[in-house]
């Protein structure tokens, strides 16, 4: 019944800089996959998808990134209020040996359960993050103490200056890692996916598209192409599965299903 | 060898198994994702004149044994949908397209099937039945009596040659009835049924429905004999083909609308409990049933429990 | 120390769980098997003027999630009910007992309440929404305002000092203002919901309906959203105290019930799936849930859906 | 789901003599204890409660007396028909060492059963049969063939002369029993309960009431005094808990609920 909706308190919050925080909830998944999704229920306002960040004893982490209306409302809520949680929901990355991780902007939250995971299985893994600026960096401390992990930033605020696909290449020969997981904004994913694949890396990407039921019904997550449900079938994709997607990087469906006209 | 295909009215599918309105229903690309699993035919999402966000989440919940909805009809519009009708019947010439539509009035219905027709889907299917919109619609026209008899008449004439099926719920007083109305005012089917209710859960924490539209409409499994009973009703008031849909999971399940008075079959939430292979282990279960039995097609036992 | 017991209109119950009526109803021994198991009032089975067999079998069928029945009221008639009635009452005096009942004509209501009243029930439960005796006694009454009206009033002038609820169903249009009839006639309370449909189950081996009656009513975990709503719709049109019922399994059902505007909490088809010691595990739940939210009692909570 | 209703086809049927018939049935029953009933369902018919008088490899079997209406249109059921089934319900006899096990009339159909079963677990059983005639018992050669059963007549067609509490004394000093499991007409039940229980045996009888459930909520099987429900704590009571039953040897109620006025 992982589908169910539950509401569980959050126990925990830390504020990463302004409009950028994560959530501890008290329960109620046991175990998911990294790369899954929860939709989160705000009681009153509505309910969107999100990242599981982490997951373990203390509970379920979301790491949530301001970006409008659900999401500020996000931001104002406290220790002790009741969040509801459905999930998890969708196929995460696989585990691997031998892995370059590669997050953009709040992209990063799935990677930061990956990474912890891949620890956990004793798989070696390095991780590349990209921020604008640090301040929309989560968790920077816990980013910057780890031996494997790259963190670029555009203005130069934190770690290298520059955009990941800069420092990839890099990572590549001196690691020699034979596959590529991604999440974060689609241009950077698509760069990526034909830097990889020219590296001859095995690639998996975390797409996002507009979600509303999260259980494969609605159709609204749906890529262009294959009809792949990103709930369902994703929201992680490989290599194979991209080249059914016809709207990777292009604009994307929105709330009414309709194909949007600029870019996302 | 026994064969799946069915006539439903003038139409012929290669399997009775329809994709249910409202089910991956928003794009050609899904319809055709779920075309390539063995549905005979599939339906769009219901489409009215401008784009519809829908309710605010949550809109879809699982409850015992099915889901509670209350998406709120958010559909693209009738100009987009054209595109994605136009684009599935180029990419899946041999599976049926039936184009779901609604009005938030008589006219408006009229309206929207004239637009729809222009892309040439195999059926118009007229969704009177929604009910979770009536904060914002009121009640569903199948309510109705005069307004459903002049929306099945408008859409009728804006239809052309397409057929029209009017889909009709058990939620509003007795739906043979309703079928009366709907065949008297030129109706070619029937489909039924929607979802029934509507339903609410509320949590005990934030003492507080959990569905943003606060009611919404049950389907799933659990509403089986519901629309068994439904198509029952409606095989004994009209002399209409039925496309019957209600919980469907199985063949078995299939076979008991089919033998109520269905000549094809919608499948919806199973998609959610069993996913897209349902299609074809329906259809499988199907062949067997007519092979053991030794008949020729589905239509020999099409409303059999009738006796 | 938080308390379960709650004011029912003028009545006192030791736990808001009340066994519906039809379950283990028909005799003063069984209903004391049951109060003895935590229930803080019994439901007699529907009584009507003369004994009635009901329909031949199969009438109690096990389907997703629930049940579809069609007993046809059975019953051994006024008279003998009364006998059980005074019984049960000596046997068990601290759990309340509430007698239901039905007639085949708007007289004739009156004339079992009048019976019944004989032998001083603590609260006559008027069942006007049966969905499987149609064929024979038509549709039910409740679908028929004018009658809903009167057998409200009649009932309520034989009744005397005991107080009527009216039971109503989901399934002939809008429950709430068949509630406001009920309240403007007189009724002291409203018990919602009787099984819904009614549904109907095929065999596709032989080909028909399973129930000797062919319909059925649908019951038990797969209404709760639909009896939520139901209870919600309820208490939004009428300032009466409620029996909700309709699929409650659990602590949590019961507590959405209440949140939606129950007073007291029926408990009918879960009986089967989880045995008689549900009620106590029912009050158990309840008594965690005020202890947990620091709360005196149940009252607190009614209705607290509603914002 | 072995409550839901299934149908299956009537694979043989036996013959016994007029009225009285066993039917092999095709599935659908797994497993059972002797004592359990399952409700025979005769399409456009009826719905009743009959005992599982064997179940196996070949299937189940019912052993039918005719006595009115239902009973009467099974006997005109022929192999190949369809027959609906739900059950098994019920709770059976216990299966213990050193038991004598006493059947009158149709009542022996649930014995055979149960003598197996005890057979199959190599527990001792000694079997009393009473009939009215020869021509009411079902199986006679299969009872006739076994080492540890008597047969008894009351007008000395088959077996001894006599009805069956004339035997069971000189049984009991014979074998040692030390339990008693009785099924048959309830008068012949009260009899055997006094004298097990004056025997010292732990006594167990296989009762009837109306029933319509089958599944423990219509309530017409519930027996006045301790109200337990035959179909579910039932039909097999133990002697403790027969001394909660009030109507025992009494009249039953029928149909309706109402108690009969005469004996039934
Ligand atoms: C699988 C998945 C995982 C995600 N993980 C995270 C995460 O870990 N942290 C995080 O901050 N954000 C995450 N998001 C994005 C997050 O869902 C959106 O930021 C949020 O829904 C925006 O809602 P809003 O009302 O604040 O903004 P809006 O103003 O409504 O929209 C802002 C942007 O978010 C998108 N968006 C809005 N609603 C949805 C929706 N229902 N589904 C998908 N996209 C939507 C819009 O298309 C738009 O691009 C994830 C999205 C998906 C699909
Ligand atoms: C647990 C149980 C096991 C049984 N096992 C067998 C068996 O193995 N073989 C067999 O031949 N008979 C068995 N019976 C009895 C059988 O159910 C009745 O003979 C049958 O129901 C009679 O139906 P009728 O229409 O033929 O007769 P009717 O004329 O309707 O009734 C004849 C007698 O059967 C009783 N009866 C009728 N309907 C029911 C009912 N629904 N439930 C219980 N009793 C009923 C009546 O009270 C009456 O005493 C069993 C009964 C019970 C309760
Ligand atoms: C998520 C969801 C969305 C739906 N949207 C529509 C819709 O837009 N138009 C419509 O006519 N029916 C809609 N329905 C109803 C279904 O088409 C179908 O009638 C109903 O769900 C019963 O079938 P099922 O139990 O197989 O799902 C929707 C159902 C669900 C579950
Ligand atoms: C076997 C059965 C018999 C019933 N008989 C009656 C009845 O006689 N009178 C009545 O008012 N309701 C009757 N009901 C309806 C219940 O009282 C209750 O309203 C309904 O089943 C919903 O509650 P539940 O889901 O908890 O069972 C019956 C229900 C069942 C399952
Ligand atoms: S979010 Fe509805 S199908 Fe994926
Ligand atoms: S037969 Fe219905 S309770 Fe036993």
């Amino acid at each position: 019944m992982g589908d169910a909706m539950r509401t569980v308190r959050v126990k925990a919050i830390v504020e990463h800089g302004p409009g950028l925080k994560s959530f501890l909830l008290d329960g109620p998944i046991e175990s998911a996959a990294p790369g899954q999704f929860v939709m989160l229920w705000l009681p009153g306002i509505d309910e969107k998808p999100f990242s599981i960040s982490d997951l373990g004893e203390a509970g379920l982490e979301i790491s949530v990134k301001a970006v409008g209306p659900f999401t500020r409302a996000l931001m104002e809520v406290s220790v002790g209020d009741y969040l509801g949680i459905r999930g998890p929901f969708g196929k995460g990355f696989r585990l691997a040996d031998r892995t370059l991780l590669v997050g953009g902007g709040i992209g990063v939250a799935p990677l930061r359960f990956l990474y912890r995971e891949m620890g956990r299985l004793r798989l070696s893994a390095w991780l590349v993050v990209g921020v604008r600026t640090a301040a929309d960096l989560i968790f920077p401390d816990y980013f910057r103490s780890l031996p494997d992990c790259l963190i670029v930033s555009e203005d130069g605020s934190i770690g290298e200056t520059g955009i990941v696909t800069d420092v990839i290449d890099r990572i590549i020969d001196q690691a020699g890692t034979t596959r590529l997981a991604a999440a974060g904004p689609e241009p950077m994913l698509v760069a990526l996916r034909d830097l990889g694949e020219r590296r001859g890396l095995k690639v998996e990407l975390d797409l996002e598209r507009y979600m509303k039921c999260g259980i494969g019904l609605c159709g609204l997550c749906c890529v262009d192409g294959s009809g792949v449900r990103l709930c369902v079938e994703g929201p992680v994709l490989s290599s194979a599965e991209l080249r059914g997607v016809t709207d990777l990087g292009r604009p994307h469906r929105d709330a009414t299903g309709r194909r949007r006209c600029g870019p996302d | 060898m026994p064969s799946l295909a069915v006539r439903l009215g003038l139409l012929r599918l290669e399997s009775p198994l329809v994709l249910a309105s409202g089910i991956l229903g928003v794009s050609a690309s899904s319809l055709a994702l779920v075309a390539s699993r063995g549905a005979g035919a599939v339906t769009t999402k219901s489409c009215g004149l401008d784009p519809r966000a829908g309710h605010p989440g949550p809109t879809v919940l699982p409850v015992t044994e099915g889901l509670l909805n209350a998406v709120g009809l958010s559909n693209p519009g009738a100009d987009a949908m054209c595109e994605e009708i136009r684009e599935f019947k180029s990419r899946c010439p041999t599976t049926l397209l039936f184009a779901s539509l609604f009005g938030r009035t008589v006219e408006e219905f009229g309206e929207v099937a004239a637009h729809l027709a222009a892309a040439e889907p195999d059926l118009l299917e007229v969704n009177v039945s929604c009910p979770n919109v009536s904060s914002e619609l009121g009640l569903p026209f199948e309510a109705k009596s005069k307004e459903l008899a002049a929306i099945t008449a408008l859409v009728k004439k804006k239809a052309g040659d397409i057929p029209v099926a009017l889909k009709l719920s058990i939620n509003w007083g007795p739906i043979g009835e309703q079928a009366r109305i709907c065949a008297e005012n030129g109706a070619d089917l029937i489909t039924a049924i929607n979802t029934v209710g509507p339903g609410m859960l509320i949590d005990t924490n934030v003492m507080r429905p959990v569905l943003s539209n606060q009611v919404g409409g049950l389907s799933g499994p659990c509403i089986l004999p519901l629309a068994v009973r439904a198509i029952w009703e409606v095989r004994r008031s009209v002399d209409l083909p039925i496309i019957g849909l209600g919980g469907v999971a199985s063949s078995e399940d299939a076979l008991q609308l089919i033998m109520a008075g269905a000549t094809a079959v919608g499948i919806g939430t199973a998609v959610y409990h069993q996913g897209l292979d349902l299609f074809e282990r329906v259809n499988q279960g199907l062949l067997r049933f007519l092979a053991e039995k030794g008949l020729e097609d589905l239509s020999e036992v099409c409303g059999a429990a009738h006796g």
